[in-house]
């Protein structure tokens, strides 16, 4: 049975889209669906003749992305303009990131919620001014608060009252009962700011909240220096990806965020020879020299021809990641419930784990195996 | 932007302008349908509470309480349709309650936030008439 | 930076479709997506501003210099003000902050 | 999985269950409309447990596009589940019209639109007009082309509820359809198949000429709406408004603006059909 393979071939050599037929076509979209990986697909094949029927879902699946994009860039811009008055940095993460960065990794992705990092000690002002500006708490509930608080990398999350979007506010990019513990601090610290971040005042093009148009104004000065927004430099951005695709959850949506990685690092080693030594180090210094290795082996192997390099359990973590049928539906439940207890193991001690479980369970939660 | 170009009448008077009032609503921002329009479509069900008070009762305003407190309703032993909860805002009773309860678990009902479990339903009952 | 008299610079007319209805005018805004359903004198204070840095009073003098309104000037001035903060927590006008003003 | 394939409009979906009877009543019921080689949208109906798929089964509606609070149905509601989820993909996922959640019906090239909550009758409304000299276009969902404005037909099989099926069947007797669904969570539910001119026409758009806010139960009123209401209320009947970004708002402020539209209460059928002749003869 045609697994999620289909749509990593499809990604890493969108030549040979070409010679699908209509049943290969039907359960690659499917896939690509299900995997939030169909802005991506449209983009890659952007230009292949393909079908009728393909082209007009692609055709959607391209402007959809755009509209997510120019969303998650107007939310970031919102927090921007809600932490003016803030004078640290606020660090835009993940897919928000990369469409304000314009990276290849942004080229169709699909964009959730905003993340953003802030400096551990200044969370409650972070917090306060969210608050104020029309930001509110999702959950009540006072286990997952005091468990969020105590144990996670997290503020817990925060929806806008009148925009229906959320917020994650991080102060690092692993949970704090996780074995690696990335230097946050130093991630802070490296961070870049966006070219010219601003929202009203901002010129039209690469800023915060602006979509190409082609009536688009001349760049007006911006006010004034303050409510930049950053990201991370390049190296800290590819060792939050593996992190993240490692450690936080059970590999699922992992194509998507493998795929972030594959095109972040091919894209930083394209501009920048020496971007690959300087990511071993970092990689080693933030103790995430394993995840960053693996993702890159897995990385090779799926997304570039001919890379074949792989371990034993790199192949588990490949069965795992395409274990997804040709309805869309979700397969090979058994080793999908292997990494979703290794996933919490890697989060917890041993002993938190079973409290967590245990209460999870009590409260009916059951793992979505 | 395109307001009339005539700001001026013909007779050089000034054109009369309804400023309103400080605390006047000048701006309505319209927010997505997708939940109305998706939710009036589709069969949903609310739980009382939802995981994220599971455990808590309900006291009669609708807020999560511990399960001592005086005058608080226990969990639903089932979930709500849409259905079930349109007809009780309008007065019926939910299914299996009394007067009080129901009261008690429409309001907890009201107070549903985005992403809470039973959100997505509340919210396609909201739609205008 | 100048606390008492604060300088706002409306949204480019650019990124903004604005389509009168009835007394309600629609304001698409392309940035964020999101439609706006706005009254007068929205639509007025923002074809006022231009696309300089301006403050109350001068939105407010262009305003009476264009329209005739049943309120007196510190009215008007408290209305306008009402009205920027509305457009500034929707992103429609920014207030500049300290340095330039 | 069972699987069938059907095209509604310019619409497509690839039908799975993990039983077989939804599979072929959908198949019985949708016999005349045509099969499209890649589908749009993928629906499935799965069981929840390997336990309910034997044992009072019932299945969950999922899909391409999915909504959290989804309760399973039960297997003997599994047409309607699939309905609902082909409902679900379109709301969510379609980019290719501004979708109205309305009923629609043709006469002369010019479109009668007429959306309203569940319950104001526009679905049974629409359905007696397509026994009365017009084009029955849809029931649930009108697609407005975003650059002509054009509203495009969107025939799936007409959803009767409660009363409305036995009226429906005494006056299209000679019509097909589906198995009677007895206590939904919206009632009962049965399926009738649309014309056969509904079903060859589908491609075929019309120009809306009126849209109608129809309410059922209240003595007979007529009233008109103001364009910024009109507005409101069709952003809140639109599930892919926001999603479209400008080029919807282009398109519903240019309906808002072009097409009359009127607010009808009504207590009978009959009231309902002569008022909305009468409109139509005036307005459109």
């Amino acid at each position: 049975m045609t697994d999620a393979m289909i749509l990593v071939g499809a990604l890493r050599d969108p030549d040979s889209a070409q010679n699908l037929a209509a049943e290969q076509w039907t359960a690659l979209l499917t896939i690509a669906r299900a995997e939030q990986l169909i802005g991506t697909l449209a983009f890659r094949l952007e230009g292949q003749a393909v079908p009728d029927g393909v082209k007009a879902i692609l055709t959607d699946a391209r402007l959809n992305a755009e509209v997510q994009r120019r969303t998650a860039l107007w939310e970031a811009d919102c927090a921007r303009r809600a932490l003016a008055e803030y004078d640290g940095k606020v660090v835009l993460m993940k897919g928000t990131a990369y469409v304000a960065s314009d990276l290849r990794a942004g080229q169709g992705r699909s964009i959730g919620d905003l993340d953003i990092m802030v400096a551990q000690p200044d969370l409650p002002t972070v917090e306060a001014m969210l608050l104020a500006a029309g930001w509110e708490w999702v959950k009540q509930d006072a286990y997952d608060d005091a468990y969020y608080r105590d144990h996670m990398h997290e503020l817990p999350p925060m929806i806008h009252r009148e925009r229906d979007r959320m917020i994650d506010v991080h102060h690092t990019i692993l949970p704090l009962t996780a074995r690696p513990r990335p230097d946050a601090a130093a991630m802070m610290a490296d961070a870049v700011p966006l070219p010219l971040a601003g929202g009203v005042r901002g010129g039209p093009e690469k800023i915060v909240g602006s979509l190409p148009f082609e009536s688009d104004p001349p760049p007006t000065p911006p006010v004034s220096g303050r409510g930049e927004v950053f990201v991370f430099s390049p190296e800290d951005m590819v060792c939050h990806c593996a992190a993240h695709l490692f450690a936080d959850g059970d590999l699922a949506g992992g194509l998507r965020n493998l795929w972030d990685f594959h095109c972040l690092t091919q894209e930083f080693t394209a501009s920048d020879p020496g971007f690959r030594t300087r990511l071993s180090q970092r990689a080693e210094h933030h103790g995430l020299t394993a995840a960053v290795e693996r993702a890159q082996r897995l990385a090779d192997h799926l997304y570039v021809s001919g890379c074949d390099q792989i371990t034993l359990t790199d192949r588990l973590f490949i069965r795992r990641l395409t274990a997804r049928n040709g309805y869309g539906q979700q397969t090979r439940r058994f080793i999908r419930l292997a990494f979703y207890i290794r996933s919490h193991a890697l989060r917890m001690p041993p002993m938190m784990l079973a409290r967590h479980l245990w209460t999870k369970w009590r409260k009916g939660h059951q793992p979505k195996v | 932007m395109t307001i009339e170009p005539d700001d001026h009448d013909p007779s050089g008077r000034r054109r009369f302008l309804k400023i309103g009032a400080v605390s006047a609503v000048a701006i309505i921002s319209i927010k997505p349908a997708v939940a109305q329009a998706a939710g009036s479509i589709l069969n949903c069900e609310i739980p009382v509470p939802g995981p994220h008070g599971s455990g808590s009762y309900i006291a009669s305003d609708g807020q999560l309480v511990s399960r001592d407190t005086p005058g608080a309703f226990p969990p639903s032993y089932r979930n709500f349709t849409g259905e079930e909860v349109r007809r009780a805002m309008n007065g019926r009773t939910l299914p299996g309650t009394s007067y009080d309860q129901s009261q008690a678990y429409v309001n907890y009902i009201r107070r549903l936030q985005a992403g809470q479990s039973g959100f997505t339903c509340y919210a396609s009952l909201q739609m205008p008439r | 930076m100048n606390d008492r008299n604060p300088l706002y610079r409306a949204e480019s007319p650019d990124l903004l479709i604005v389509e009168p209805l009835d007394d309600m005018t629609l304001i698409y805004h392309r940035r964020s997506g999101i439609t706006h359903m706005v009254t007068a004198p929205v639509p007025e204070i923002l074809e006022a501003m231009g696309q300089e840095l301006v403050d109350i009073a001068t939105i407010t003098a262009r305003l009476s210099h264009q329209f005739e309104m049943e309120a007196d000037a510190s009215d008007v001035i408290a209305i306008v003000d009402s009205r920027l903060a509305d457009m500034m927590a929707l992103g429609l006008v920014e207030r500049a902050s300290e340095g330039t003003a | 999985m069972h699987e069938f394939r059907v095209s509604v409009g310019p619409a497509s979906f690839r039908l799975l269950s993990d039983w077989q009877k939804p599979i072929a009543q959908m198949r019985a019921l949708y016999a005349s409309y045509p099969e499209p080689e890649i589908p749009d949208f993928t629906v499935r109906l799965e069981a929840v447990s390997l336990l309910r798929r034997f044992l009072r089964p019932s299945g969950a509606i999922e899909g391409d596009y999915m909504l959290p609070d989804a309760a399973p149905l039960p297997v003997e509601q599994g047409l309607l589940a699939l309905e609902m989820g082909m409902n679900l993909q379109m709301a969510l996922g379609w980019r290719r019209h501004l979708i109205l959640h309305a009923s629609a019906v043709e006469r002369d090239g010019r479109v009668l639109v007429m959306t309203g909550l569940s319950g104001s009758g526009k679905s049974t409304l629409s359905a007696m007009l397509g026994l009365d000299g017009w084009r029955f276009m849809g029931d649930e969902f009108v697609l407005i082309d975003l650059v002509s404005g054009a509203a495009v037909p969107y025939p799936r099989l007409i959803s009767l509820k409660n009363l409305a099926i036995a009226e429906m069947q005494r006056v299209a007797p000679s019509a097909q359809f589906g198995p009677v669904m007895a206590g939904t969570p919206k009632g009962d539910i049965r399926h009738m198949v649309p014309s056969p001119e509904a079903v060859t026409r589908m491609a075929e758009p019309g120009i809306p000429a009126l849209l109608l806010f129809p309410s059922f139960g209240y003595s007979a009123a007529v009233r008109e709406l103001q364009l910024s209401e009109t507005f409101v209320r069709l952003t809140q009947a639109s599930p892919n408004y926001v999603a479209l970004g400008e080029p919807g708002f282009t398109a519903l402020a240019r309906f808002v603006k072009t097409v009359p539209a009127r607010a009808i209460d009504y207590e009978t059928g009959a009231e309902a059909i002569a008022m909305v002749e009468q409109l139509w003869d005036t307005l459109a």
